[in-house]
């Protein structure tokens, strides 16, 4: 049996065959991871793009990013604050769910896709006062229709912009003021140190 | 082929006694194709019994380290017996344990080698094959220690988005590494004298996946001169170079505990005292193993000879005194000192609850080998010597078992000593002993024990030439 | 609903999400996306992603110690001291950081059951009503029977929900509510009011100003775990020691048995059971000798070297303490705990209060005197004796009672078996309990209509003791209700409003808030309160927000020292009932005190000086555990004249031989998960004998102690290897 | 600020010593056991518990343990050591820190303190190991996982979300609820100021009756606590090992 096996596993055919399960299995687990990077499926397939061309500010809708770590959903009073007023809401058939979700006064399962595990501790407040801007991190909105993620989440991201931020070169530090150079030491250890966002 | 040999040690002893020369294997030769032919025969005939035991084994393999294992994955640490502040249990005691039993293929074979011992030839390979072996199970024992070893990968020094790289402070690091390079050291270093027997058991091999595989090791070695005189080469690169390492293994190896801040741990002597332990259980373990091929492979009554166990025996002996020695350092330095920890640590192994492991540590450390080992008669029987290994060996799972989660319990809060009792660790390590034979096992199916051209090479070199009536073992350098 | 609904099943889902995280990431997220439960409609304060503190009062127990609960989006999160309650200045004992895993707890009721009485809860055994039914119940319970066959028994905490049932009860006819603990029992509370009354003038709740004395005699008052207000007590042990920084304060305690408090005193005396009193009056005696001057009657009968003998405390010590406390500027002596708990408690705690008077402390800093009275109160009642809850329980049996509400205490559990509640209650033709929790009484009971958690209820609760200002704490809800509960108070107004008649006057209230609200109406005018308002809707404001009104100064009514020092106190000797070689010293276990089984933190939590976790243990020295042949974790059983118990040996060094203690609050047949069938109950082997107030003599009792031959081992925190030693393991 | 820290209680006085963030202060003459600081750290800090069986095998989770021990253990001269709550000390020079392979207990510079970095623990518990106060606790199972215990579910609401919930095979201890300093700060940066002594302070130090636990920034010569460390009763525990504790304790008794 197994002699049978090792025979055929060194003829041409079986070594082809050999190739194919192992191109099909990697294939598959590549598909798998890419499959975990996708947006997932919206109740309401809100259009960025149109709020923000609208001059919608992002803060109208997400105020707990002034504050603190969730930025928060609109609640549907938000939403249909607006909407009621809008002659477009009783036409247009996305719309429509909204209505529903309104009149019935069922609530909206968003699906929050920009997360962060939850062993990472992420607060919007310290990132807005550092004058990170919504777009830095989510996109530009203005052209984006379903939110997606812009980027992987990932650690090595974060630190990436922790670090050049910090780096005490020419746009960081201009005339290169000693003082200037200490505080962005100080910033550094501060942003590179881990106790900053896992604990 | 060329190569050197050395006269027999013995060659005066043996006139003396004028006992038959032809007792000694190296003066006892047989035509190459002969003993060629009885090698593949030890390898090629195999009983019922053979497979039965071999299916039990790798039953018990898969339930101890398949489906125990995945419990302790699946729930956790907890099912072991490891607790606060006993976090240190039985699965690194194997480590430890097992890492000692590998060093007997290196000593054996690099350093017996090195110094041209002749009666060495014959059972390198199978102490080689213990060190590989060993070793895996060393390496197990790891994983099965560890928190989350779905994680282990993180200990690898891999380029990450994390920009993270592992601490290189931390012993475990340098454990890792010891082991990974004494692994893939000690793996070569029983490959390359491999070749000439995998190319002889390939060409006694007719067809089927067995040809296949002789042929992809054998690397298509014919035996030429330029062959030979490189492999030679290669092998003596290895036997000096292998022999560091093993020290630095288990040096590092028992950093891990010396360089802790606990007591009765963190000691100067611990390396050399560690080094010398792993000898200690692994010349016992040469010896258990020796007898079992003794006495169950085929024609190995020709290859495995009383001598053997005898220099064996020597060495255990002498093993055991150094070990002794160093036990003693050990034990007196912290007791001058008078480190109060320390003297607790001492007093807890020997008047705590478990004081009785600490006697049995003792007398099968160094009364056992004391009493049996100094008469050759004693040395020379078989069962006898292997009875000895298999006490040392207890003796020296138990010195392990002291120093780590014996030895644990004692902590400078006494508030928190608590003792511990294995749990799931029992089967797993069963199970390590267990995969180990089924390797060993499986390994005498496929690769020859016994290295023959190491034999031949040594019988062609000590002929023996009738001048006369007398019978004389001259020494020749061969061509 | 839908909104509170959703929420819950947010907050559940958050958090398995948090909690819960995929295998290969091991501390990673429970998957890529969660699909979070939607919470678009919260109310817009839990929408900003902060937390939301509330001010509410601690209900664990009577003490009123006031809480800030931290709560985000909906639900609480931590439990806080409340900075500004002078009962606990922000600081909070374990029970009240672990009220969290009551309002959280799995086994609450979550709707009204009618039961099956000693059935388990649950809808096979009890039909489910709903509110309306269950009000009308209680309608027709309260219309239906002549009032004064109407009883209810509520729980030690004096708080808004007794003041209406009194309100009620007094309006209808009915007997006055019947107010007890077993807390209240062990602190055998109405000896120290009756002493008050015999010694300092009037029936009040002593205060003991530790805090400003520089020496500190207590006799069994076990101060620092759960007698009277535990925090206030220990804040007052700090300043005590460390306050002075030229002082450091001396504190001596006489207890058979070392305590948590007596552990923390400077010297431990194992006194002999019941000789507290000889022991207060002899040292009287020695200091008046040593202050000179004529003895006064109340010392004046004592004879020294008999106390000696009887006591076992060496004269030489008595003398040393003598010189203590002459030397001492405020001494205060405190009784307590055991030593009430004699056939002589009331005299010993006169013979102390005396004591007291002799070194002149009364009203003075560092001295007695009485507590305030609380706000809108205006006579202190106090919870009734055990002596009392016989009577009321021969009342049950008699027949007297044809309709028993229960509210805040768990008598089956709580009193001692030989007083025969259980069965009384069969004889009860109706039985309504208002159990939160599912305890041997609420399955005793015909029905089971479920109260808000305190944190989900909003009350004031009157602080007895603890503080020199008169304190009314306030309580508010800090979460919507999790379950189909429903406040006491609303039921009970609902249900008189449904009775009509007198019922409906006597209960003119809309709902629980108004009826709170009318009860502080005469706050307003106050000037000399934590803060001042207008009017009505202000001063609740304000009351919720500050978390109840308090007196800025300190008013201490002061008792006269000469009335106590004049008249004869004679300490009996104690009298122990049944036989037997050991004393038997029942003590309120720290951590759990009388209710605290069923939070698993609290279970967790090691006893203080055993460090005993999850379990109850038998303390017992080992040198009678040598003489006996007992060891460690061999259970043993201690029977009494009125029952027995089983219970695993602790060898404590620090007990005397002749003495075998036991800790309260473990051994439940019900009252949930964490702490149904764990441990034994010494309220089982507690038989009936009263003091000269009717409070039990619980540690009056003589009782054997026998071998069962089962071992079952002890969880304890401590490792016994290092903390005993490991050479006699061998 | 040196000057005012050379008559402390500190020993040793080496630069690390008088340097450091946030510190804490243990009156060991007022602790009276009463284990409020251990359930306000559990309720804090999301710490579970691990039941009957598991706590008395040792498994007990408490980041903060009241020790106590007996001087005499003969009776009626028995005497009880006073009760000495035990967490991470929070060492300068932690024996935690190197042995990690992972980086996983690793010192933070900016705070000074000991972290322990639950996502990145593989739990080969050789910090636990090498730590001479035995502070550190282990998750032997999933003891925070509803799946596997059904009485969380409920009990879980109470779950405080500034702190990782921890899973199985990892280590974790005391962080001087790093969580409120984060909040602290964060506050404080918002409002352009440093953070005040006694603006926070952790939970046990927040809830202990008796005052016996002083938090506060150490290299703040007028706080409380650097006060309260310069009494002459201070000590470190183990000092011998030179491990720099920020935890001072003072001793009991007279």
């Amino acid at each position: 049996m197994i002699r049978k096996f090792f025979e055929w596993i060194i003829s041409p055919m079986g070594r082809i065959a050999a190739l194919i399960v192992a191109l099909s299995l990697f294939s598959l687990a590549a598909y798998g991871i890419y499959i975990t990077q996708q947006s997932p499926a919206q109740p309401i397939q809100f259009k960025h793009s149109i709020h923000v061309n609208l001059q919608v500010q992002c803060l109208y809708c997400h105020p707990g990013a002034l504050r603190g770590a969730s930025p928060g959903l609109p609640t549907l009073t938000k939403c249909w604050g607006c909407h009621q007023q809008i002659a477009k809401t009783d036409t247009s058939p996305l719309l429509a769910v909204l209505k529903d979700f309104v009149l019935n006064g069922k609530d909206i399962a968003w699906v929050p896709v920009a997360q962060v595990p939850d062993f990472v501790h992420f607060n919007h407040r310290p990132h807005i006062a550092a004058g990170v801007n919504c777009e830095d991190c989510h996109g530009d909105l203005s052209k984006m229709e379903i939110y997606e993620n812009p980027q992987v989440l990932n650690m090595g991201w974060c630190l990436k912009c922790h670090r050049s931020r910090t780096e005490d070169n020419i746009q960081n530090n201009p005339q290169n003021d000693s003082q200037i150079s200490a505080v962005l030491a100080e910033k550094r250890t501060k942003l590179t140190d881990c106790g900053t966002c896992h604990y | 082929m060329a190569s050197y040999a050395k006269p027999l040690a013995r060659q005066k002893h043996a006139e003396e006694h004028e006992e038959d020369p032809r007792q000694h294997l190296m003066h006892d030769p047989l035509p190459r194709g002969q003993m060629n032919a009885m090698v593949m025969e030890s390898m090629r005939e195999t009983g019922p019994i053979f497979w039965i035991i071999t299916a039990v084994l790798a039953a018990f393999v898969v339930f101890a380290l398949g489906y125990e294992w995945y419990v302790l994955i699946m729930q956790g640490q907890g099912v072991a017996g490891v607790t606060r502040p006993d976090y240190w249990g039985v699965f690194l005691v194997n480590t430890v344990f097992w890492i000692g039993i590998s060093h007997a293929g290196t000593f054996i074979s690099a350093i017996l080698r090195v110094l041209k011992v002749e009666s060495r030839r014959p059972f390198t390979r199978a102490a080689e094959l213990m060190t590989t072996f060993g070793l895996v199970q060393a390496g197990l024992s790891i994983f099965m220690h560890l928190g989350r070893v779905w994680l282990t990968y993180w200990m690898f020094p891999i380029p990450n988005q994390r920009t993270i790289w592992p601490d290189f402070h931390s012993p475990l690091m340098w454990d890792l590494m010891a082991i990974t390079t004494y692994l893939l050291c000690s793996t070569m270093y029983l490959f390359l004298p491999l070749i000439p027997d995998l190319a002889m058991a390939r060409d006694r091999t007719q067809g089927g996946w067995l040809k296949v595989f002789y042929k992809t090791l054998a690397l298509g070695f014919r035996g030429t001169e330029g062959e030979w005189k490189n492999l030679t080469t290669a092998m003596n690169i290895f036997a000096f170079a292998i022999i560091p390492v093993m020290f630095s293994v288990h040096t590092i190896v028992s950093w891990d505990f010396a360089m802790a801040t606990r007591p009765g741990w963190n000691s100067t002597v611990f390396g050399p005292y560690f080094v010398i332990g792993a000898l200690h259980s692994g010349m016992a373990a040469v010896a258990i193993v020796l007898f079992l091929l003794r006495s169950t492979m085929k024609h190995y009554k020709y290859f495995i000879r009383p001598e053997h166990f005898n220099t064996i025996g020597m060495l255990m002996l002498l093993v055991s005194m150094a070990w002794a020695y160093f036990y003693f350092n050990d034990y007196i330095v912290p007791w001058y000192g008078g480190d109060i920890w320390d003297k607790l640590f001492q007093e807890y192994a020997e008047e705590g609850p478990k004081w009785y492991l600490w006697y049995t540590m003792l007398i099968c450390n160094i009364a056992v080998p004391w009493l049996i080992l100094w008469n050759r008669k004693w040395r020379e029987t078989p069962w006898l010597l292997a009875l000895a290994g298999i006490l040392i060996n207890v003796g020296m799972y138990l010195e392990r078992y002291i120093i780590i989660p014996v030895g644990v319990t004692i902590n400078r809060m006494p508030f928190t000593w608590r003792q511990y009792e294995p749990r799931i660790e029992i089967p797993m390590t069963v199970g390590t002993f267990a995969f180990f034979l089924l390797l060993y096992m499986l390994a005498s199916r496929l690769i020859p024990l016994i290295p023959v051209w190491e034999v031949q090479e040594g019988q062609e070199a000590h002929l023996i030439r009738k001048i006369g009536k007398a019978e004389i073992s001259t020494l020749s350098e061969m061509e | 609903m839908s909104e509170k609904i959703s929420r819950r099943d947010f907050l559940k889902l958050a958090s398995v999400g948090a909690a819960t995280t995929a295998v290969l990431t091991g501390c990673g997220p429970a998957s890529r996306y969660v699909v979070r439960e939607p919470y678009t409609k919260m109310p817009e304060y839990t929408y900003n992603g902060l937390s939301t503190y509330y001010a509410t009062t601690c209900r664990e127990c009577a003490a009123a110690c006031g809480l800030v609960i931290r709560t985000m989006q909906g639900r609480a999160i931590k439990a806080e001291g409340n900075a500004s309650n002078p009962v606990n200045l922000g600081k909070t004992c374990a029970r009240g950081q672990a009220t969290l895993h009551g309002l959280y707890n799995p086994d609450r009721i979550t709707e009204p059951y009618k039961g099956i009485r000693g059935q388990p809860l649950g809808r096979e055994s009890g039909s489910v009503l709903d509110w309306d039914a269950a009000i009308q119940v209680v309608a027709d319970a309260l219309k239906n029977n002549n009032p004064s066959e109407v009883a209810f028994l509520m729980g030690m905490a004096p708080d808004h929900l007794f003041d209406l049932v009194s309100d009620l009860t007094a309006a209808i006819g009915a007997p006055a509510p019947v107010r007890f603990g077993a807390l209240g029992m062990f602190e055998s509370r109405a000896t120290l009011s009756k002493a008050a009354e015999n010694l300092l003038g009037q029936p009040a709740m002593p205060f003991f100003d530790i805090a400003n004395a520089d020496v500190v005699l207590s006799f069994g008052a076990n101060f620092l775990e759960t007698w009277l207000s535990p925090v206030a007590y220990t804040r007052g042990f700090a300043k005590m020691r460390r306050g002075n920084p030229k002082r450091r304060g001396y504190f001596i305690q006489f207890e058979s048995r070392l305590s948590q408090t007596a552990a923390k005193a400077d010297e431990w005396i194992p006194i002999h059971p019941g000789t507290d009193g000889l022991v207060a009056l002899a040292i009287g005696k020695l200091v008046a000798e040593a202050k000179g001057g004529v003895t006064p009657r109340a010392f004046a009968s004592v004879n020294v070297a008999d106390v000696v003998t009887k006591s076992g405390v060496a004269l030489e010590t008595l003398e040393s303490i003598v010189h203590h406390v002459v030397e001492a500027e405020s001494p205060v002596a405190i009784p307590g705990g055991t030593a009430l708990g004699q056939s002589n408690g009331l005299s010993t705690a006169e013979a102390v209060l005396a004591f007291n008077a002799l070194v002149d402390n009364f009203g003075k800093p560092g001295g007695v005197s009485l507590s305030p009275l609380s706000p809108n109160q205006n006579v202190y009642h106090r919870p009734a004796s055990a002596q009392e809850m016989t009577d009321f329980i021969a009342k049950m049996k008699s027949g007297g009672i044809k309709v028993l509400f229960v509210h805040g205490v768990n008598p089956v559990f709580e009193l001692p078996k030989s007083l025969g509640f259980a069965e009384a209650l069969s004889s009860v033709p109706q039985v309504i309990s208002f159990a939160t929790f599912p305890d041997e009484t609420a399955l005793a009971s015909d029905y089971i209509f479920p109260d808000h958690h305190g944190l989900e209820s909003w009350g004031y609760q009157r602080s007895v003791t603890g503080t020199q200002q008169s304190v009314l704490s306030g309580a508010q809800p800090v979460v919507s209700p999790s379950y189909n509960t429903n406040s006491t108070v609303d039921v009970l107004l609902r249900a008189a409003q449904l009775a009509g008649g007198k019922f409906a006057e006597a209960l003119p209230y809309a709902d629980e808030v108004a009826f709170i609200q009318s009860k502080l109406t005469n706050l307003i005018g106050e000037t000399d309160g934590s803060f001042v308002a207008p009017e009505i809707n202000t001063f609740a404001a304000y009351f919720q927000q500050h978390g109840g009104w308090w007196k800025n100064a300190a008013e201490l009514p002061t008792p006269s020292a000469a009335s106590a020092l004049g008249q004869g106190v004679t300490v009996e000797e104690a009298e122990f009932a049944g036989e037997g070689e050991f004393f038997f010293v029942p003590f309120v276990s720290p951590t759990l005190a009388e209710a605290g089984a069923n939070k698993p933190w609290l279970q967790e939590l090691p006893d203080p000086t055993t460090t005993v976790l999850w379990n109850t243990w038998v303390e017992m020295n080992p040198e009678t555990g040598k003489e006996l042949g007992i060891e460690n974790d061999d259970v043993v059983k201690i029977v009494s004249e009125a029952g027995e118990v089983e219970a695993p040996v602790y060898l404590y060094p620090a007990i005397r031989p002749d003495v075998i203690a036991m800790p309260f609050g473990q051994g439940h047949t019900a009252y949930g998960r964490f702490a149904q069938g764990r441990g034994a109950n010494p309220a089982d082997v507690l038989g009936l004998h009263f003091n000269e107030a009717g409070d039990l003599a619980f540690a009056g009792m003589r009782v054997k102690v026998e071998k069962t031959g089962r071992k079952q081992v002890l969880s304890r925190l401590e490792g016994k290897l290092g903390v005993y030693g490991f050479i006699e393991e061998k | 600020m040196a000057t005012e820290l050379e008559q402390a209680g500190f020993t040793n006085r080496s630069e690390e010593e008088l340097g450091g963030r946030w510190g804490m202060v243990v009156d060991q003459d007022l602790c009276t056991g009463c284990q409020a600081c251990v359930a306000a750290c559990s309720m804090e800090n999301n710490v579970p518990f691990v039941g009957e069986e598991d706590a008395g095998y040792g498994r007990a989770m408490h980041w903060i343990r009241i020790e106590r021990l007996w001087e005499s253990t003969e009776y009626p001269e028995v005497k009880m050591t006073p009760f000495q709550p035990t967490m991470c000390q929070q060492c300068h020079n932690a024996p935690c820190e190197p042995v990690c392979p992972v980086y996983a207990s690793v010192h933070s510079d900016s705070q000074d303190l000991n972290l322990q970095v639950y996502n990145r623990c593989i739990g080969t518990r050789y910090c636990g190991n090498n730590c001479p106060y035995q502070v550190r606790a282990f998750n032997w199972y999933d003891y925070t996982d509803a799946r596997i215990r059904p009485e969380l579910t409920t009990l879980q609401n109470q779950l405080n979300p500034d702190v990782t919930v921890r899973r199985r095979g990892i280590m974790e201890k005391c962080t001087f609820c790093i969580q409120r300093i984060h909040k602290a700060e964060d506050k404080a940066k918002s409002e352009g100021r440093e953070v005040e002594d006694g603006e926070f302070t952790t939970a046990c130090a927040q809830a202990c009756p008796a005052s016996a636990i002083t938090f506060g920034r150490i290299d703040d010569p007028k706080s409380e606590v650097s006060r309260a460390a310069t009494s002459s009763r201070g000590k470190h525990l183990l000092e011998e090992l030179g491990t720099l504790p920020r935890v001072t304790y003072l001793a009991g008794g007279a």
